[in-house]
């Protein structure tokens, strides 16, 4: 029914006495999420809502049998947190956190990448299974069961766009919000390909935005991987030119990093490209019927 | 709609990774300090001074333009001088130019440098690798980006693991295959290690040097520096924290810099509000669908509370161009309460008379809307969907 | 008959024109090693008694098909060419250099680690398969071909063993010298191991001496997994006590790193233990009469 | 036979990876300018400069042996002094005292500390997981090894992935698991971090604080400091290098140390001279086999050369207790011709009568046992293997 959390998830959250971390981390069990655990170090013993607080991520995966972990902690301490995690050995890693330094995030993903777990985020909305689990932020009464795979680079948006699926009638099976930054634990690819993977999914929507390539690269990979069709939606077409330091950046990129360059990589490898929320959910509706 | 690779640059950069680029004097003086060699020189802001500058490093000096961006060789904002009334003239000349909307306010006087030979390095971040990218060209000097599409070959390029570092043999491997000259090899493998170090060392997102020059007296010279520094990591960095000035003559910018605001201007008449980077750019082209001009990008961020959104709407309405306001909320961490009661306020503070079409859903979505339904002057409208609120506000523009 | 280095071996020598990588890779190749390149950077286009001389390893990989590196490069550039061999892509890496920083290698084996590449040493007099290829340093008058795998911590006491093992008509399927260093790219059970699926080697001869556990180790690893039979010979009962700096070493260690500690754990594994070179010798022949 | 678990230490560090011992004022030197706290004090190396010492710190101070080697403490090599005349006192007993065959040459004079509990902490060199290993313990003061054995618990351990580094999740753990009290926590995870930093920093393969003490002021503080070095390292720390004297009273040691050669003293008659560190203690094992004792442990190393020979025979010949030598080669790098020509130089330049036996194999073997026999004065004989070499050595031990 779903990819990445559902009624098997077991969730420790990591500044679990923060402003932030104790609000979602109670909402996400009151949707129904499996809270098991939560860190602050100092404040082994105390609860949160009934959610036992740990001193270290070790202690509450030894103790809990936690499998996810989501990360509260301000930037500052949240490379911190994150290898923490990573040494947890909990599989699935969500990073809220927003404005860690991209240097930090180079090294974690490197060192991320030679094992087997995985990371979504940092600077993102979380995920949701409609009717099994949420881990993040987003407010789920928009979210709806379903057979859509939605997988955003962007919170609002996605917000937006299930609620034109759900105007339509249309439910998610797994909402995955990747995060914005320049480097995510969790690419277009990586999630797509779970979403083909996965038996309760039919269609895949993929909301991307300005910049970088990971549209690009995705559309390549659809194309010469992907049975479960896809629609896609791109943010950005007004974006205005700017300047640019330098041109090393220009020289790497290979792609255009516009929105109407991303939509055209799509549409050649034959994915539809919606350019507005509505009709990315009408699309959606007509790939539905024609399944 | 942005056809050079660079057009997407600057909204890519504001929603998706700030960063702080410094002025050339700014990286040459970080350059020195991590042992590449750069040209002694100083930064003077009036005529008088550079001729003083110029006294004081003897001998030829150029004079150039400090602006953050590129292209000012062409625009003369690069000029040679062999006397120091000869760089007061120059000075007098680029102090106060207009590159590429970019007004010079300060000038950097250094020696001039014998050169035998241009070359070009840089360490950049490169985005789809997640990795840092080094490059190096035998073929260094004015347009790197030619050379890179006509002659790929003379541009080595290596990514490099960020858990081992920049090695030796790296260095070596990219001096051998750019066809750097042998008597600069290992002045250039020299530096691209301590470009290396500065550039992990500094949370930099672009280190560029072009020219890396080969000099008559063998050395090899930074005799440009292109420095980026990722805004997510200034907090370990208080002494480039200090660097970080306006750079912007747009008054709304200016204004929104100053109280916190993500906004870029653009050039039509539909201001435009919302939460969400993705959120307010998917605004941008549903306006622009229904035939509408938005006048600026401004996301108003994750938690939006009251007083953001009285700083954001204080931006929007100080420009005159604006003659209607789109206001699209989705409610996740913001909450839809929050908003209509920043609405209000700043209404009521601003007084306010254009039309506002405002958009609110999400989190507390009914108490937002029955606030303003309730409390909001005439000149505010609820639309129910984001497309039907782009659409209204393009039609109250185009009747005004 | 053998392992790790063969008639498939293609060599490439890192410091090749240096005065001992010079006069050692000559040798390995009047041996019958095919010695394909040498790496010596700025000194492309030269050769040395025939061997083609390359700038980088990419360049000599790319350009020779080389799948074995020797590194006699100095100590202080030796870490940066163990990199370099690395990212070359060969699988085994040699290295015979002696000096290198602790700290180093802990990187080099942790990175090489989460990979499958091979290193032998440092600090190290290399591999023999006598009759088909030497990498290294030994003396090769002293090696025969034949069914005996021998691996070692020491190279003189290698040679001196090798000798007494012809002494009673028995040769070598490869003797490999793992290197004395605290931190070697290869273990006693690594080597063990390989020669353990060999099928051409009959009987194992494992040389240690005192210091660190790794005997001890392989003890436990020989009983639970090695079906090849093991002898073994372990130098320095007579090493005297000494002072200790500091508790932490004394509390980690567990064993004793004595001789007699490791003989004992070897024959409470039913490894048998020559007490001289001598012995170590009939013991082996013993082993195989027995086979 | 070695029955501690230490005893096999010396042999290791000398054949398996050299390491510089520093005394306890040079690692608090180090602690300091890596940001761990630790008391002031001075070094003297006469009681009249302790007393000088004493006065200028201050109140109550502690004199302190410097040896580099464990139970000073027991031995009286550390006392309190409430007044400079009686740091001058204890100073006076300390200087020259002998603690396990180390002669005190110098104290530390420190400020006393009030101390309200004793810890633990050490990052070390774990051979067997070839990792760094960072220890801590609430059960701090003299024997850790103790609190290992008999309550393990009380000892918190974690190895530290060398290229992801320590870091402070890694410091928490500990200082939790190592049940430190809280007051205490912030301090102790502070130094975990700068002592592993040092560890990198320096190439230490040991940098152990026993105790670090938690004062009644709230301060953590390394109250003692266990440095060793890397001697492979110490050209990348030419401070360090400066650090490296010698710290042996034996003559031979001595003398082995300034020309350079591996040498460990023991205790026996027969003189031995080997290549290589694994046949050397080989040929040590087959001489007590053979009934006789070896009188030292020398390594003339893996490519002897002929001058190399001789100053490894000046040292073997300068001590009284050796009455036979053995000299057994086996030529791999080393050639067998030129440790024969070595020896002949040698001899004749010492002017040695005791017995030789020489066993010569490997590389160009035959030409070395014909330099021997052809040339070598009647006191050197040649044995064809190791063990009738050894066998025949020990005989002429007995018989002379």
């Amino acid at each position: 029914m779903s990819i990445l959390v559902d009624k098997n998830t077991k969730l420790v959250v990591q500044g679990i006495t923060g402003r932030e971390g104790a609000f979602h981390a109670t909402r996400n069990k009151a949707y129904g999420t499996n809270v098991v655990a939560g860190v602050t170090p100092g404040k082994a013993g105390q609860d949160v809502e009934g959610i036992p607080v740990f001193n270290t991520m070790r202690d509450a995966v030894d103790e809990t049998g936690a499998n996810t972990a989501m990360v509260f902690v301000p930037p500052r301490f949240a490379t911190d947190a994150l290898y923490e995690a990573i040494e947890s050995g909990v599989e699935l890693i969500i990073c809220i956190t927003e404005g860690i330094p991209a240097h930090d995030m180079m090294g974690i993903y490197t060192h991320l990448r030679r094992g087997n777990q995985t990371l979504i985020g940092p600077n993102c909305p979380g995920i949701i299974s409609p009717g099994e689990a949420s881990v993040g932020i987003m407010p789920t009464q928009v979210f709806n069961p379903g057979r859509v795979g939605l997988v955003s680079r962007s919170g609002t948006l996605t917000y937006q766009i299930s609620k034109e699926l759900a105007l339509l009638g249309i439910g998610q099976s797994s909402v995955v919000g990747i995060g914005g930054d320049p480097v995510v634990g969790s690419s277009f690819i990586d999630i797509v390909s779970r979403f083909d993977a996965d038996p309760d999914t039919d269609l895949i929507v993929m909301v991307g935005e300005i910049g970088g390539n990971e549209e690009e690269k995705a559309a390549e990979f659809i194309a010469a991987n992907v049975t479960t069709p896809v629609v896609s939606y791109i943010a950005g077409f007004q974006a205005p030119p700017g300047k640019q330091m330098g041109h090393a950046g220009a020289i790497i990129t290979g792609s255009s990093g516009t929105a109407q360059g991303k939509k055209e990589a799509l549409e050649a490898k034959g994915v539809r490209v919606g350019t507005n929320p509505t009709e990315v959910a009408q699309l959606a509706q007509e790939a539905l019927a024609a399944l | 709609m942005a056809s050079r690779s660079s057009g997407v640059y600057r909204l890519v950069n504001i929603t998706q990774g700030r960063r702080l680029d410094l002025f050339e004097y700014q990286g040459k003086q970080l350059f020195a300090r991590h042992g590449i060699p750069v040209p002694s020189g100083e930064i003077v802001d009036t005529p008088e001074a550079a001729r003083a500058a110029a006294e004081r490093i003897g001998g030829t000096v150029v004079v150039k333009a400090q602006v953050q961006v590129g292209g000012r060789g062409k625009a003369g904002g690069i000029q040679l001088a062999k006397t120091p009334d000869e760089a007061e003239a120059h000075a007098r000349n680029i102090l106060g130019m207009d590159i590429k909307d970019h007004i010079v306010h300060s000038v950097w006087i250094e020696a001039a440098s014998e050169i035998v030979k241009e070359y070009y390095a840089s360490v950049t971040f490169d985005r789809s690798e997640k990795k840092p990218l080094v490059m190096l060209s035998a073929e260094g000097g004015m347009d790197i980006e030619e050379v890179a599409r006509t002659n790929p070959e003379a541009l080595a390029t290596l990514h490099v693991d960020p858990l081992t570092g920049f090695q030796a043999h790296h260095a070596r491997w990219l001096v051998f295959h750019a066809g750097i000259d042998e008597g600069a090899r290992s002045g250039v493998v020299s530096i691209l290690q301590q470009l290396y170090a500065a550039f992990t060392d500094l949370d930099s997102m672009l280190m560029e040097i072009n020219p890396l020059i080969w000099t008559a007296s063998g050395d090899v010279v930074a005799l440009d520096a292109k420095v980026t520094i990722d805004n997510n990591a200034l907090y370990r960095h208080p002494d480039l924290l200090a660097l970080q000035t306006s750079v912007t003559d747009d008054p709304q910018e200016r204004m929104a810099q100053e109280k916190g605001v993500t906004y870029v201007k653009l050039d039509g008449d539909v201001g435009i509000l919302g939460n969400g980077a993705g959120l307010v750019m998917s605004t941008l082209d549903v306006v622009a669908l229904a035939g509408g001009r938005p006048a600026n990008f401004l996301d108003a961020g994750g938690g939006s509370k009251a007083d953001e959104v009285v700083a954001a709407l204080e931006v929007l309405l100080s420009d005159p161009k604006v003659k209607v306001l789109l206001i699209n909320i989705f409610g996740g961490i913001t909450r839809c309460d929050e908003v209509a009661n920043g609405l209000l306020t700043a209404l009521d503070k601003l007084n306010a008379t254009l039309p506002i079409v405002v958009r609110l859903d999400g989190t507390n979505e009914d108490e937002g809307r029955r606030i303003i339904s309730e409390k909001a002057p005439a000149n505010v409208v609820v639309e129910p969907t984001m497309l039907s609120a782009a659409q209204r506000a393009v039609e109250l523009a185009k009747g005004v």
